[in-house]
């Protein structure tokens, strides 16, 4: 579409956010190392973010509510690292391993 | 008149007193059981007498009486009833006089046995159901003391029910006769569908006035004689009346000679109207009755055991009345069958004397008891006489009136000759059997010394019959019957049937060529079987084959032995065996195990690692994804 | 008018029994055993007054009528939406008598159950109590209330007081059997639910009140589709083949007073099912699809004679002889006129009595010898002629001996039958000329004969059994020597049924 | 919206559950001498205690700022999720004291979980939706890996964790594409903006709706969405896996009738069939694997996944009806399963293993519980004098008055298949004799009492559901609004 | 000018990201996150929200990675040398890009309603306000997330006595 504003259009926010979105979907599938899992999942997060700002900021300026639920991402994503970190080094130290493919005693 | 159902309540309440009570009662409580019988009989002879006044007022056609019995308003409504003519009466008659004498006999015959009340309740059960069964006057009655009648033979021919060979024996009779019964019931069901009712005479007459689907009628009439023969042991039915010998004495006599196997006959006699009405049917009841006659006749010749071949002589007299029956001579039938009860129960009852007396029935073990039971065996001679159609005793005359009658009839005379060809060779084996029982030298001794003369309990109801035997045939002369109070004579008080009274007429060509053809089979059989009675073995040496055929009665029992073992259990086999192979294990459990494998394989996508699990999920956004743009974009 | 509380106290009185056997100690065996004997009597009682008074001279309507609303004006659900709805008509009175019979019979057989016989009959309660709820309510969501009720205990029943048996070519365990009775109860059940929801969406009254919906004319193409679900799903129940094998396996597994009742009592709420259900409220449907019925009811009867002439295990046998007198009935019912289905309402109840007499008599030998083999038994009627003669009377009505149940529901059949389809007439009579060849054979080869000493110890049954005996042979009797009573209820109910000429 | 409602008093009882927390840490760290068991009942009795003051709301239709709804429907849920949290926290007693460490921070978990569940059920807006199964996510994942030592809790937890960030930011990713194409996160409004026409918009929609099944699928344990689930509840402390499979199941629900019915109802048909194809996969998956499995938290986890999909069909077919039926299965499933879960979990404290097979001899052992165990299950199995059959009843009769019949024909013949796998438990129970020196086991009251007040429940619900049933029905009147 | 520096942040972003997903090295990757991190604050910057990009520079680039980095190092990944890829690796490429084809659709076949193709200035002061009047219950129940995350994560990983 003809860009008014600042040259850059609200597409181009979504796809950017996509394209982060799928990467980060390859990297929760692709890795075995629960760390490395945990930040493709922020990955994730982020792209979410850049998506609601967007949205906020193009479409629905009155209640802006997209960037308060960014702010809210932000955090519960934090929370999420630490507890998730909290976990996994539980698991570490019981097991020696971070690697979450080896940690399948639980099946069928 | 109307009050007939008294009859059968007598002896079903003995049945029901001794069913209950007869441990506790004395002697058993055969007495009751008796003088129950004794009644009815009197009764009986009253209601002949109300009969035949009523026939002599010339306004007789049957007393009917029912009650309703259960009632579908528009659809059925079924009643149960009793109906008296003559040809009840002369049942009526046979079948309480026999019991009778029967049970007399079997105080001494049964004397002492283990379960002397159950034998006498169900001898009183039996009698009861053969009362209701001729009473009848709608078939489906008809059909329930038919099958009661079965069950009772049944349960007597069991009676030694520790030997297996009568459990065996009993259980081919009710199977045997079940088998002509569907055939009845089956008949009576089309009827009824037909005429929408089981009354016989509204049926005979609407099947007179050709109200009834001629097929329909056809198949119906077939069914019913298929049940007649099953019951009276006709060709190919027959197999089971020699078994019945398993049974006591008695019993032999009373169900298995006088009333029971006559049923069939009388069922017949009474729907003839009906079997006339379809065309072929006559011939058919014809030659299924010479055929069983002959081969009976040839099979008695080879029987060893005393009783068998009083059997056998059953079933030669039984094909005789069918045709009778087949031929028109109603009359003529019902005569045989009076004077056939006689005689038949006096063979059988002193075939039981001669047995309780030496424990033995092979005929090759007996042998010149003649002084030994003075009085068994003229007695026996005379019924096998009788049996024979030796003039003047009774089977002659009823013999005669047959021949007559097949010769008046429209049967083609080829029936007659057959007849008079059957003639010598009963005559024959009944002189091979009197014979080789009281003539000639004891063949074992110990059997021979050990007999004794019974008691007189049995042997008074010998000399009655034999008496019977030897006068019962004169009824046929209009004087006898007028002094004995019918009018018009017996005959003509059996013979009013609706197709006009025929007087007796002595047809002489006809007495002689019997008479000289019994007396050519008597001699024939004198020759063979007296003294050493080398001859007959040299005729058995001469024809091996024929004698192995006579003595093995043509093998039908084990053609049918053969059937039903490789028919019809055989298929309950193959249906056994299907329903646990195929409808169960495959069907049933194959469907459980195909469920269960399903669930092995969805198991085993749970692999336990977590980038599966998210594959998975991203997989099922996907698919969904891609499926919703398609389906909704 | 009589009140509806007499239904209803059919099923709460077993109910409570049930409840209150909860809190009744283990080890107060005792305890249990006279409180069901004096409930199966109560109940006895109960539906003998019912049965006969059920006035016949008022057109065969519902009576006993009761009316209680229990879900109602809520969700989909109109006024009366679903009601606990009682009331019995000539066709339900028979049955209701039945159960009566058969229930108080099996309380009486059960007597010697040693093992918990307080979970026992607790079951044995929930079960009777679901028996009587289908033959009386008139809701279409008790009646399949009731009827899955019915077929609740059974897993249990069969699977901890059951018997597991070795046979030359197999073996069935209890819990085997049990298993696949109860899956296959309610994979056939769930046509029923399915075919409950078409109804009930269809008709659109927010009702599940079955004369409510009697009174809708459903469109004949909806009938025709499902007839067959209320049909099969009925039929497995009452062994329709070729879905009858739970029928066989699990009665030779059930305990004795269990097979009395499943094979008694539980079989003819199948075909007491396809009455209602079927042809009651989708009358075009069964005037559409009764040949079809009839085909395989025939199937049914052949089918089972032969099978049962092969069988040497008592129960086996009189497993099989079920499947083929239960066809008799549905062929009954598939001619689709007063005969026939008089006649299977009659057959209903002949049955149930003399199957029922059969497996109480089985089972008092096999208590005592743990065989059923036919083979091993010989003479038996030397050492226990009361056995030989319970066991035969029953074995001739079951071949349709005339003056016992059995031949009158016969012969209303076959007349019924050969007023629509002479062929299946022809076919059921021949099948009920097997039966006398495979009771005979097992007459002959285990009652009579030489006394196999083996069993020189084995008692006379006891009194209870004889009682037991005595009861269901006196009902037998009854029906045989005067079905008025039952002939005169049961056609003023079945002319008022749709469809049934 | 003009004058918005700042009625912060509408919250009582979150904040009294809250309190609850504190009190029960400040209990465990400040008053040692009490007997770790008090916890669980201090904890239970105050949840109950709630539960009754949440009642205050009754017939109260009012809303904080529309944000928050605060009607039927929420108090109904506040009882159902309080109730439910005080079962699982009376019948963890015995189980805390010996298996797990820091027993504070257990229940006060379990409560602030509780919190969430509610808000889930009660916020009309995404945000706050969105957060409240944060909060009821992260205690879960806390809860279930609670075993610290146990290889097996570490596993689920990390399991669950992982996973569940994974969906939830999927769910997110949904919301914002939602909050794209309608500008808000109110429900209202987003069905208003709806109502305008979506057909520039379609794909993004779908996409959205897609990406929000995906959350909540993953919640419910939705096939394809369910692979946490019997690894998750094998691993957790059972006490947890039942709260997992009723609690979390529930508000999961309790969110997405309030989400679809109040503000995709209206794009009804672009989101009905996936439901609908979800329901039917949950439906097969479920029940046939549960026929494989030998240990009893893996087989309930299973059959949870099947009755989740009988609940999914109601939802696809979404209406007053259905979601009353829906409810009414939900809580009827709610009672039996914490039945079942009471006596595993009392089994489980006795014998210490909870495979199937070691149930062997129940009838035996401990009497009450096995009567409780097979009517709870025949229960599950939809047999009627219990809940089961009613509940399954009405809600496959309003799935068909919806038009679904061909998923009422996958629902009945599964249910079947669930019947099989019932009876094979209580097979074990009822069957099979203990083995040697197995004796009978002492029960402890609090749990032979607790069995017994379920199978009331369980009776109560089969035999008259009326007031239940209406009070439900009313419930769900407002989530349509 | 603002096209240029979109695409310069948009190349951070995903290049990060990619640096993510791909690297050999843990460390690396939680390096490139980082950048990728700091991309996406930019992009905040370019939608004029300078407070959002405050918060993701402190909290993510900050406190989180230094978090992650802590305990990389705990659990020593680094000494064991090994594979940080699955064994479904192409299986989750296609399915990635599979999800991607799938936006791509989306935001192709998408023209997004009340479009105002400007971006409007968000205040500082009316965020902060509505975040604490309007928005305060979900504030509330975030911190309630938090409280449980910060318990959650002690119970959990604190070392028990006699651990070790």
């Amino acid at each position: 579409m003809e860009n008014v504003a600042a040259g850059v259009s609200l597409q181009h926010y979504v796809v950017l956010s996509m394209i982060l979105f799928s990467i980060g979907v390859y990297g929760v599938l692709a890795r075995r190392n629960a760390v490395l899992i945990l930040m493709s999942v922020e990955l994730m997060l982020n792209a979410v973010s850049i998506n609601m700002v967007a949205f906020a900021v193009y479409t629905a300026p009155s209640l802006f509510q997209g960037i308060i639920f960014a702010i809210f991402i932000i955090a519960i994503a934090a929370a999420e690292v630490g507890l998730a970190l909290g976990v996994i080094l539980r698991i570490f130290r019981n097991r020696g391993t971070a690697n979450v493919d080896e940690v399948d005693s639980l099946k069928w | 008149m109307g009050d007939a159902w008294i009859l059968p309540a007598l002896p079903v309440a003995g049945f029901v007193i001794l069913l209950l009570l007869s441990p506790w009662l004395p002697r058993k409580g055969d007495w009751i059981a008796i003088a129950l019988m004794a009644t009815a009989f009197v009764l009986v002879l009253a209601l002949g007498k109300d009969v035949a006044d009523a026939i002599g007022q010339g306004n007789f056609h049957g007393t009917a009486r029912s009650w309703q019995w259960f009632y579908v308003p528009g659809y059925m409504e079924i009643r149960m009833g009793t109906f008296v003519d003559q040809i009840t009466l002369v049942m009526l008659f046979c079948v309480t006089f026999v019991a009778l004498l029967v049970m007399i006999y079997s105080t001494g015959y049964m004397h002492g046995d283990r379960r002397y009340g159950w034998f006498y309740a169900i001898v009183s059960l039996f009698v009861a159901s053969m009362l209701t069964l001729v009473l009848a006057d709608n078939l489906l009655l008809l059909y329930f003391a038919w099958e009661l009648v079965g069950l009772c033979s049944m349960l007597l021919i069991g009676y030694y029910n520790d030997k297996q060979s009568a459990a065996e024996a009993s259980k081919k009779a009710f199977i045997t006769t079940r088998v002509g019964d569907v055939g009845l019931l089956i008949g009576i069901l089309i009827l009824f569908t037909q005429t929408h009712t089981f009354n016989i005479h509204h049926i005979l007459d609407m099947a007179q006035a050709g109200q009834i689907n001629e097929r329909w009628l056809t198949g119906a009439a077939i069914c019913m004689f298929a049940g007649a023969c099953g019951k009276s042991a006709q060709f190919p039915l027959h197999v089971w009346l020699p078994d019945a010998m398993e049974g006591p004495t008695p019993v032999s006599a009373l169900i298995h000679a006088a009333t029971m196997v006559v049923a069939g006959v009388y069922l017949v006699a009474r729907m003839l109207p009906l079997f006339q009405v379809v065309d072929g049917m006559p011939e058919l009841i014809t030659t299924i009755g010479l055929i069983t006659t002959i081969m009976a006749a040839l099979m008695g010749l080879a029987q060893r055991d005393i009783k068998r071949v009083v059997a056998y002589s059953t079933l030669n007299s039984l094909g005789l009345m069918f045709v009778a029956l087949g031929s028109g001579a109603v009359g003529a039938a019902m005569l045989y069958l009076f004077a056939h009860a006689f005689f038949k129960a006096l063979l059988f009852l002193s075939c039981g004397s001669v047995i309780h007396a030496t424990e033995e029935q092979e005929v090759d073990k007996l042998g010149g008891l003649w002084g030994k039971l003075p009085i068994t065996a003229p007695v026996f001679t005379v019924g096998a006489l009788a049996m024979a159609g030796l003039a003047p005793i009774s089977g002659f005359w009823a013999k005669d009136e047959i021949l007559v009658g097949v010769k008046n009839g429209e049967m083609s005379q080829l029936v007659l000759v057959a007849l008079l060809i059957s003639l010598p060779i009963t005559a024959m084996y009944m002189m091979r059997v009197t014979l080789l029982t009281f003539f000639g030298r004891p063949k074992d001794h110990h059997v021979y010394e050990h007999a004794h003369e019974s008691a007189p309990a049995m042997t008074l109801p010998l000399i009655i019959l034999a008496v019977l035997a030897l006068v019962s045939g004169f009824v046929v002369f209009e004087g006898v019957g007028k002094a004995l109070g019918f009018h018009s004579g017996w005959l003509g008080f059996v013979y009013n049937l609706g197709e006009g009274p025929e007087t007796y007429s002595a047809d002489w060509a006809m007495s002689i060529s019997s008479i000289v053809l019994v007396v050519a089979g008597l001699g024939a059989g004198w020759w063979f079987w007296s003294g050493e009675a080398k001859p007959a073995e040299r005729a058995a040496a001469f024809s091996p084959l024929t004698y192995k055929l006579f003595l093995n009665r043509f093998y039908i029992d084990e053609v049918y032995q053969l059937v039903i073992d490789h028919v019809v259990l055989a298929a309950g086999q193959v249906v056994a065996v299907f329903d646990r192979a195929v409808v169960n294990d495959t069907g049933v459990n194959g469907t459980g195990e195909a469920t269960d494998f399903l669930g092995w394989i969805g198991k085993h996508q749970q692999t336990g690692k977590i980038p599966n699990y998210a594959l998975a999920i991203v997989v099922g956004v996907v698919v969904i994804a891609a499926v919703a743009f398609g389906y909704r974009g | 008018m009589h009140s509806g509380y007499w239904l209803i106290s059919t099923i709460v009185i077993p109910l409570i029994a049930a409840a209150v056997l909860v809190g009744v100690p283990d080890d107060k065996k005792d305890v249990t055993r006279w409180l069901s004997a004096i409930v199966g009597a109560v109940l006895f009682a109960i539906s003998v007054y019912v049965f006969f008074a059920y006035e016949t001279d008022r057109g065969g309507g519902y009576q006993f009528y009761h009316r209680t609303d229990w879900l109602q004006n809520v969700a989909f659900l109109g006024p009366h939406g679903i009601a606990l709805t009682f009331g019995i008509d000539g066709i339900a009175a028979p049955m209701v008598l039945l159960t009566g019979v058969v229930a108080f019979g099996g309380a009486l057989i059960s007597w010697k159950i040693e093992h918990h016989n307080k979970d026992f009959f607790i079951l044995f309660w929930v079960l009777v109590a679901g028996v009587f709820g289908t033959f009386t309510s008139l809701d279409l969501f008790f009646f399949f209330f009731f009827y899955e009720v019915a077929v609740l205990p059974m897993y249990l029943l069969i699977a901890v007081w059951g018997s597991s048996s070795v046979f030359e070519t197999f073996s069935r365990t209890k819990e085997y059997s049990a298993m696949k009775l109860t899956v296959m109860l309610v994979a056939a059940s769930i046509l029923i639910f399915l075919g409950i929801f078409a109804v009930f969406h269809e008709a659109g009254k927010g009702t599940f009140d079955l004369q409510t919906l009697y009174a809708y004319q459903f469109d004949d193409r909806f009938q025709k589709i499902v007839f067959p679900l209320f049909v099969i799903g009925c039929g497995v129940l009452a062994g329709l083949w070729p879905f009858h094998t739970w029928s066989p396996d699990g009665h030779v597994s059930a305990p004795t007073a269990v097979s009395m009742l499943h094979a008694g009592v539980l079989m003819k709420l199948g075909a007491f099912g396809i009455i209602r259900l079927g042809i009651q409220l989708l009358p075009a449907g069964a005037t559409f699809w009764m040949p079809g019925l009839m085909i395989l009811a025939t199937c049914n009867v052949v089918y089972g004679a032969f099978a049962a002439t092969a069988q040497r295990d008592w129960k086996y046998m009189i497993g099989y002889s079920s499947v083929s007198h239960m066809g008799l009935v549905l062929m009954g019912l598939a001619t689709m006129n007063v005969n026939g289905v008089d006649g299977a309402v009659l057959q209903m109840f002949a049955h149930g009595v003399m199957t029922a007499t059969f497996f109480a008599m089985v089972g008092s030998v096999y208590d005592q010898t743990h065989t059923r083999d036919m083979r091993l038994y010989s003479g038996m009627v030397n050492k226990m002629p009361l056995f030989v003669f319970f066991m035969g009377v029953a074995g001739l009505a079951s071949l349709g001996l005339p003056g016992l149940a059995g031949f009158i529901a016969e012969f209303n059949i076959f007349v019924g039958t050969f007023r629509t389809y002479p062929w299946a007439g022809a076919l059921g009579i021949f099948a009920a000329a097997m039966t006398a060849v495979y009771i005979l054979r097992m007459m002959a080869m285990s009652f009579f004969g030489p006394f196999n000493e083996k069993w020189a110890d084995v008692k006379e049954m006891t009194y209870l059994e004889r009682g037991t005996a005595v009861l269901l042979l006196g009902s037998m009797l009854f029906m045989g020597l005067y079905p008025a009573p039952f002939i005169d209820r049961i056609q003023e109910s079945v002319r008022l049924l749709p469809g049934v000429s | 919206m003009s004058q918005l409602n700042y009625d912060y008093t509408l919250f009582i009882p979150e904040y009294l559950l809250a309190g609850l927390a504190v009190l029960v840490v400040a209990l465990d760290l400040y008053v040692p001498q009490v007997r770790k068991a008090w916890l669980s009942y201090i904890a239970g009795v105050g949840l109950l205690a709630i539960a009754g003051v949440s009642l205050v709301w009754i017939n109260k239709e009012t809303n904080f700022a529309h944000i928050v709804a605060i009607d039927n429907y929420t108090t109904y849920f506040r009882v159902f999720f309080t109730v439910t949290a005080a079962v699982v926290c009376l019948s963890s007693a015995k189980l805390v004291e010996d298996k797990l460490r820091h027993p504070g921070e257990y229940y006060a978990l379990i409560i602030l979980s509780t919190i969430g569940a509610i808000g889930m059920a009660a916020s009309r807006e995404l945000m706050t939706a969105y957060l409240s199964l944060e909060l009821l996510s992260f205690s879960l994942y806390i809860l279930v890996g609670f075993q610290k030592f146990d290889k097996k809790s570490n596993e689920a937890g990390i399991k669950y964790l992982l996973l569940g960030a994974f969906a939830s930011a999927m769910f997110l990713y949904g919301l914002s594409l939602i909050y794209g194409v309608t500008g808000t996160t109110y429900y209202s409004q987003i069905a208003e903006s709806l109502k305008a026409g979506t057909s520039d918009y379609t794909f993004a929609l779908l996409m959205g709706l897609v990406l929000i099944l995906t959350g909540l699928g993953f919640k419910v344990a939705a096939v394809p969405f369910h692979m946490w689930t019997p690894d998750a509840y094998e691993g957790a402390p059972v006490a947890i896996t039942a709260y997992l499979s009723t609690t979390s199941k529930a508000a999961g629900f309790a969110l997405l009738l309030r989400l679809f019915g109040g503000a995709f109802q209206g794009v009804h048909d672009d989101w009905s069939w996936m439901i609908a194809g979800i329901a039917a996969a949950t439906m097969i998956l479920g029940n046939l694997v549960a026929l494989q499995q030998h240990n009893i938290k893996r087989l309930m986890a299973y059959s949870s996944i099947g009755q989740v999909g009988y609940m999914l069909m109601g939802v696809a077919g979404l209406s007053h009806d259905t979601a009353s039926a829906l409810v009414l299965h939900l809580t009827g499933y709610m009672v039996s399963n914490m039945a079942i879960f009471v006596v595993i979990i009392a089994w489980h404290n006795m014998t210490g293993t909870d495979e199937i097979a070691d149930f062997r001899g129940m009838r035996e052992r401990a009497p009450l519980l096995a009567g409780v165990l097979a009517g709870a299950l025949f229960s599950l199995a939809g047999l009627p004098l219990f809940a089961g059959f009613v509940t399954k009843f009405i809600l496959f009769q309003s799935v068909v008055d919806a038009g679904y019949y061909w998923l009422a024909v996958i629902a009945t013949v599964t249910s079947v298949v669930s019947l099989y796998y019932y009876l094979q438990v209580m097979r074990q129970a009822f069957v099979e004799k203990p083995s040697e020196g197995e004796g009978a086991l002492s029960v402890p009251v609090l749990m032979n009492g607790l069995a017994f007040v379920l199978m009331l429940g369980v009776f109560y619900i089969g035999l008259y559901p009326q007031q239940l049933f209406d009070a439900i029905d009313n419930a769900t009147s407002f989530i349509f609004v | 000018m603002t096209q240029v520096f979109f695409y310069i942040m948009a190349a951070t972003v995903i290049s990060g990201a990619l640096g993510v997903v791909l690297v050999r090295s843990v460390v690396y990757a939680a390096l490139f996150l980082v950048m990728s991190l700091l991309g996406v604050a930019g992009v905040y910057l370019l939608l004029s929200v300078e407070f959002l990009a405050l918060v993701q520079v402190l909290i993510y680039s900050g406190a989180v990675m230094v978090l992650i980095i802590f305990v990389l190092m705990l659990t020593r990944v680094e000494d064991l040398k090994q594979n940080l890829d699955g064994d479904q690796r192409p299986l989750a490429a296609v399915a990635a890009l599979a999800l991607l084809g799938a936006f791509i659709t989306v935001a192709s076949q998408t023209t997004w309603p009340r479009n105002v193709d400007e971006l409007t200035v968000v205040p500082f002061t009316s965020i902060s306000d509505a975040l604490f009047n309007r928005w305060a219950v979900p504030f509330e129940i975030a911190s309630g997330v938090l409280l449980v995350a910060l318990v959650g994560a002690v119970v959990i990983s604190m070392q028990e006595e006699g651990e070790r």
